[in-house]
C-alpha cells in the first residue's frame, strides 16, 4: 500500500497536492468544490486588508503553453473572505490561507484574521510580479522577507509559509531568510515576470501592461528552484508552477518539494487534474517502490 | 484562441443595441461567448449572435466598453478570444425559447438550428430584437412588452407560461435579466419542464482559472454559460446574488 | 515599399533576423546554410580560448514548449574556429562571433582573433547559465560585465554587443553597465535556468543537471526583458528567445528591438523559419502601414 | 517523444552485437534512429532494427555507453526519445541491400518491408549479422567476408558490384562503415545507380538545431542519416572527414 499522506508542522493532509492560490479559491463554494476533485490541501486567493477589483480586462493571455496573467490580487478583503471561511468550516480538508500585504505589521493583522476564522495555515504571498507595493516588490530582499515572516510567526499559531519568486538570482538567499526568520515551510515558484504585445494594436495586452506567466512553460523553472531550495534548506519546500500531471509532481518530489501545488492546470486540464495526478502518481510509486513520499522526496539529489 | 478581426458590418438593431459582423474561423456553438478587447478599454465577454465562418455579437449600450464598441466604424479592428462556454444542448426536443431584451443574441444561433416557438421580451416595442429574423425560422414568434405597446402587454415569464399551459413543449431554452430567468425557471419546475437557461457574472479569465464568475460551486466561463434545471437547483444564489469584481456578494 | 534594412553600428543587414548563438553555427558550411535561409546576419557558436567538448550526454532534452539544454559550450576553440570562418569570407550576410572566458584578457584575445577571421561584430556571452566559471557566472555582476565590454572594445573595431542573462533581477542594471562600458548593443535574453527530473530515473536528465530554457516558453519572459530594456537603454537592443513566427517577431521590435534572434525554432519550425518570419513580417509591416523598422520599433510604449 | 522502457528480450547476434526489444509506441519508420539513454553514462545514437510496436535495437559494444548497454538485463530500463531522421525512401525500385557490420540494423526494417537482394559484410564470419531472418525475406542473400571465413572472400563492396554488373537492380540501399559506403557509393556513380545511405556522426541533440552532427551543409540528425546521390554528391566531406565532439575537423 502506497501511503501519500503528508503535512506540513501541524498541517496534515490527505494526499501532497494543493490548490494554489488564485485559482478558484475566492468563494467558500469554490474552496469546497476543489476539495471535492482531490485537492490534499487548498490555498485561498490571495487576501488583503480591504476589497480590491484587481486590474482591468484584460487580465489574462493564454499562450501556448500557459497564461500570463495579471489579476491584479482581486480580493473581498479581510473580512468579507473571512466570513467566507467561517461559513464552510469544518472543511473535509484544510484551508490555507494565502495574504499580501506592503507593510509586516498589516499581513498579522490579516493573518490573526485568517487563522480565527478557520484557516489551517497562512502562505504568505511575497513574490507576485504584478502589483505595485506588493508581491515581488517586498519579496525580493532578504531583511523585509525575514521581518515579515517573523512578525506574522508571532501572531498566529497556524504554520506560516512563505511563497517566494523566482523572478531573482537571490531565490536561495531568499528561503534561507525565511527559515532563520521561523518560518514553516517554503512555497516555489510563482509566476515569471513576462509581457505579451499585440502586433495589431501595438501595445501590450494585459491592462497592467506586466504579468506573470505560469503553466507548463515554466515548469523546469520551478522545478529547478525546487531543486536549489532542497540543497540548503532544512524546512519543507511546497512546489509549484507547471504541473499538470502526475510526472510533473514526481520531479518537484524528487527535486526536493514535501507537497505541491497545481493552478493554470485547473484551466488546461480540468479541475479533475487534481483526481488524475493523484492517482497516477500512487500507480508509480507502487511500480516503482517507493511506500511513501519521504522515501521519494529528493531522490534526484543522491 | 486570440485573434484580430476587422469589422466588417454594423447593424443597429434597436436604439441602444447593435450587431457587429467579422469573419472569424473559430469553430464555435450556440450559446458560446468570446471576449471581446477594445484596445485601451477593457474585455469583456459576449455570446454569439452568428456561429458561422462569419460570427457576429450584438452589443447593447450599457457602459463604456459597451459604448466604445458602439463608436466603432466598419473596418475597424477588434481583439477576440475564444469561444469559451459549454453552450446549449440541442438536443431535438419540442422547445419553447424565450429571450429577454439583448439576451436575444445567443438564442439567435439557436433559433437557426432547431424549430422552435419563441417568445421574445422587452421594455418596450422600440426594443424588441430580431422579430423579423426570427419570424423567418420559427412558426410562432409571440412578443411582450412592459409597456404594452407592442404584442402582449407584460413580461416574457408571464407570456412564456400561457404558452406553456397551451403548448406541448418538451423544455424552455432561454436568455435574458437573471430575475426574468429566476421566475421563467419557477414557472418551469411548476411543471416539470427542463429548462436551459444562459446565465451571466463577472468574467476576467473566461477560462475556468481566476473563479471571478462563480455561481455556486459552478464557473459560469466554463461549467456555463448554460445551465440545465438540474444543476440550477443546485445554486441557491441563482436569482438571488452575485459577485462584484472583488469577490464581495452583491444582491441582484 | 516596406523597408526591412537595418543596423547595428557598422554591422548592415538586409533584415532584422540572426540566428541566435549555438545554433546550427559551428562550421562555416552551417552558417552559410543560414545565410541561404535568409537569416540577416548569423552569430556563431559561442567560442573560447580552447577547443571544448562541451558536457556529455545528454545534453538536450525536449519539452512541451521548448529545449532545457546544457551543451556545455563545445567548441572547437579559437585557432581552429578562426580558419572556419577564413574558409568562407566574404560572406553573403554578416557573420558575428559569440565568445566566451574567464577574464576579461581572455575575452578581449579572442575577439581579436575573430575580428582578424573576419567576423563583423562581436557577441559577448555573459550569459550561459550551465557553463561553471563562465557564462552567466561572470555576467550577473555589473561591475565585472563593465570591464569584460570595455576590454573587449579596446581590442577591436568592430561592434561589441553583450547577452545578457534573464536568470536576475538586475537586469537593466548589467543593460547599463554595458553601455556605460561602450557596448554597441546588449542581447537579450539567454537561457532560463531550468532542469527536467526523469521520474523513472530519480535523477535530473542532463549529464550537467542543470540546463537552459529556450523556445516558445520564455518568449513572454524575452519581450518583457526587452521592454524593460528599451525604456532605460539607448544603445540596440537584440531580442530573442522564443521566436518562431513573425508576431513573435513583431512582439519583440515593438518591445524595443531593433534586431532579433531565432534559436530553437530553427529546430522546432526548421531553418526555413528565417523565410517564414521575413515574409510575415513583411506583409505584416505592409498591411498596417510601418515603411520601415524605426517606425515600428518600441511602438508598444507608446 | 521521450520514454522510458522496458527490455523484454536479449538476443546475442554476435560475440559483440546484442538486440534489444522492448514495446514502444511511436510511430517509426525504417532507417530512423533513437537516443538510447543509459542513465550516468550517456546518451547514444542507435538505428532501429525493427520498427513495429515492439522495436528493437542492436548494439555494437565499442566502448562505455555501449559496454554499459551490453550489460543491462531483461527487465531493465532505458530512456529512449525520438524517432529521429527521415529514413529510407522505400519506392519500389528493384533493390540491392548492401549492410556492413553492425550497419545491418537499419536495414532490416527495409528488408522486411521491400523484396531485394542482399551483400551482408563483415570481417569474418562470426560477424555476420541476422543472416538467418534475412534469408527469409530475400531471394539472394550473398556473403562477404575480409578473412574468407564464410562466403566471398573480400569486402562488401566488390561482392556487391559484382552483383550490380549481374543484376538489373535500379537502386542500391546499404549502411556500414563509411569509407565502405564511400567505395560502394562510387561503384554506384560509375554505373549510373542510385543510392541511399544511412551516415553517422556525432550527436548530441539529434533534433537539429546544436550543429555537432554537421556534414557538409547536412544536419545527419534530421536532414538525413540517410542520404541520396544527389546529396552526397554535394558532400565533399563524405568519407573524408567528420568532426569530434568539440567541432573539430577529425580525418576518417
Ligand atoms: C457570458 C456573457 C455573455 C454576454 N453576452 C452579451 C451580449 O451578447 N450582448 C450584450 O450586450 N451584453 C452581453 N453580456 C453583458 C456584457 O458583457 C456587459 O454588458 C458589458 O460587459 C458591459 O460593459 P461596459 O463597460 O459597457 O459597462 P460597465 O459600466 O463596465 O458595466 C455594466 C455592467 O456590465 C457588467 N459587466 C461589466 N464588465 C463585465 C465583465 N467583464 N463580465 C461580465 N459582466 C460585466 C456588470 O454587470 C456591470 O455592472 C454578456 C455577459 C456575459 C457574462
Ligand atoms: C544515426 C546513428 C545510428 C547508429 N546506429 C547504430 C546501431 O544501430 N548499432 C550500433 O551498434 N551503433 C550505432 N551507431 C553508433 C553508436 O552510436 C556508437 O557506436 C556509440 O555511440 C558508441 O558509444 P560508446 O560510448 O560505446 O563508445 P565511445 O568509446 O564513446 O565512442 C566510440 C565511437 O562511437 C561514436 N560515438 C560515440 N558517441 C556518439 C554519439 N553521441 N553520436 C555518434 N557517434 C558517437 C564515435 O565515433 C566514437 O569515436 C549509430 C550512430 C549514429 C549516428
Ligand atoms: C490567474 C492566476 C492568479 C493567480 N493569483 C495568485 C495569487 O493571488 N497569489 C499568489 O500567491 N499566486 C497567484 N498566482 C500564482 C499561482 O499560485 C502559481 O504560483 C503560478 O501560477 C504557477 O503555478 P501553475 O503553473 O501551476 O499555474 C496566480 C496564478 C494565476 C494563473
Ligand atoms: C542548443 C542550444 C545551444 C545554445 N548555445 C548557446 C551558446 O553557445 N552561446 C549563447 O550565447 N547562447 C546559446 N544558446 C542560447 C540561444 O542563443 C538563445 O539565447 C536561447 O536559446 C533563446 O532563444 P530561442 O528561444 O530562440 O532558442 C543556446 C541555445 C540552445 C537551445
Ligand atoms: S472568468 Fe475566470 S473562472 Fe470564469
Ligand atoms: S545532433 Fe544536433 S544538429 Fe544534429
Amino acid at each position: 500500500m502506497t501511503d501519500l499522506t503528508v503535512s506540513i508542522s501541524s498541517i496534515k493532509m490527505d494526499n501532497p497536492s494543493m490548490l494554489a492560490s488564485g485559482i478558484l479559491d475566492e468563494t467558500g463554494d469554490s474552496l469546497l468544490r476543489m476539495m471535492s476533485v482531490g485537492a490534499g490541501a487548498v490555498v485561498t486567493k490571495s487576501i488583503g486588508m480591504l476589497p480590491h477589483d484587481g486590474h482591468p480586462n484584460p487580465c489574462i493571455v493564454e499562450t501556448a503553453d500557459g497564461y500570463v496573467n495579471a489579476m491584479g490580487l482581486p480580493n473581498p478583503g479581510m473580512e468579507e473572505f473571512a466570513e467566507e471561511l467561517r461559513v464552510i468550516m469544518p472543511t473535509p480538508a484544510p484551508v490555507i490561507a494565502s495574504i499580501y500585504a506592503s507593510s509586516a505589521a498589516d499581513f498579522a493583522t490579516i493573518a490573526v484574521s485568517m487563522e480565527e476564522a478557520g484557516a489551517a495555515g497562512i502562505e504568505l504571498n511575497l513574490s507576485c510580479p504584478h502589483a505595485s507595493g506588493f508581491g515581488m516588490e517586498v519579496g525580493t530582499d532578504p531583511a523585509t522577507v525575514g521581518s515579515i515572516v517573523a512578525a506574522v510567526k508571532d501572531a498566529v499559531k497556524v504554520p506560516v509559509m512563505a511563497k517566494l519568486t523566482p523572478n531573482t538570482a537571490e531565490l536561495v538567499r531568499i528561503g534561507k531568510a525565511v527559515e532563520e526568520a521561523g518560518g514553516d515551510a517554503v512555497v516555489a515558484i510563482n509566476t515569471l515576470k513576462a509581457m505579451v504585445i499585440s502586433p495589431e494594436f501595438a501595445r501590450p495586452v494585459l491592462s497592467n501592461r506586466y504579468g506573470g506567466l505560469s503553466g507548463s512553460a515554466i515548469k523546469p523553472v520551478g522545478v529547478r528552484a525546487v531543486y536549489d531550495l532542497y540543497r540548503e534548506l532544512e524546512i519543507p519546500i511546497v512546489g509549484v508552477g507547471g504541473i499538470c500531471g502526475w510526472r510533473d509532481a514526481a520531479e518537484y518530489i524528487m527535486a526536493g518539494a514535501t507537497c505541491f501545488q497545481v493552478g493554470s492546470a485547473v484551466g488546461t486540464v480540468g479541475p479533475e487534474v487534481f483526481t488524475r495526478i493523484i492517482e497516477g502518481l500512487e500507480a508509480f510509486m507502487g511500480e516503482y517502490g517507493y511506500p511513501d513520499l519521504d522515501s521519494m522526496r529528493g531522490a534526484a539529489h543522491e | 484562441m486570440s485573434d484580430v478581426v476587422r469589422i466588417k458590418r454594423i447593424s443597429q438593431e434597436s436604439k441602444d443595441t447593435s450587431t457587429l459582423a467579422f469573419d472569424w474561423g473559430a469553430h464555435t456553438v450556440p450559446g458560446q461567448f468570446i471576449m471581446v478587447w477594445i484596445p485601451g478599454i477593457d474585455e469583456i465577454p459576449m455570446s454569439l449572435s452568428s456561429t458561422g465562418s462569419e460570427k457576429t455579437v450584438t452589443v447593447r449600450k450599457v457602459g463604456d466598453a459597451t459604448s466604445a464598441i458602439h463608436a466603432l466604424q466598419e473596418g475597424d479592428r477588434i481583439g477576440v478570444r475564444g469561444p469559451y462556454g459549454n453552450g446549449f444542448d440541442l438536443n431535438g426536443l419540442r422547445t419553447l425559447v424565450v429571450g429577454g431584451g439583448v439576451g436575444m443574441a445567443p438564442l439567435m444561433p439557436v433559433l437557426r438550428t432547431v424549430y422552435a416557438d419563441l417568445v421574445i421580451g422587452a421594455r418596450s416595442a422600440d426594443e424588441i430584437l430580431f422579430e423579423e429574423e426570427a419570424r423567418r425560422y420559427c412558426s410562432n414568434v409571440e412578443i411582450s412588452t412592459d409597456d404594452g405597446s407592442l404584442g402582449f402587454h407584460g413580461n416574457a415569464v408571464q407570456l412564456a407560461e400561457a404558452m406553456m399551459d397551451k403548448g406541448d413543449y418538451e423544455q424552455v431554452i432561454a436568455c435574458g435579466p437573471e430575475v426574468m430567468l429566476h421566475y421563467l425557471f419557477q414557472a418551469c419546475e411548476r411543471r416539470g419542464l427542463p429548462c436551459q437557461l444562459s446565465l451571466e457574472r463577472y468574467m476576467k479569465c473566461a477560462v475556468g482559472i481566476c473563479g471571478s464568475c462563480m455561481l455556486g460551486r459552478e464557473r459560469v466561463c466554463i461549467d456555463g454559460p448554460v445551465f440545465d434545471s438540474e444543476r440550477l437547483r443546485m445554486l441557491p444564489e441563482f436569482g438571488r446574488s452575485r459577485r462584484d469584481p472583488a469577490g464581495r456578494i452583491v444582491d441582484l
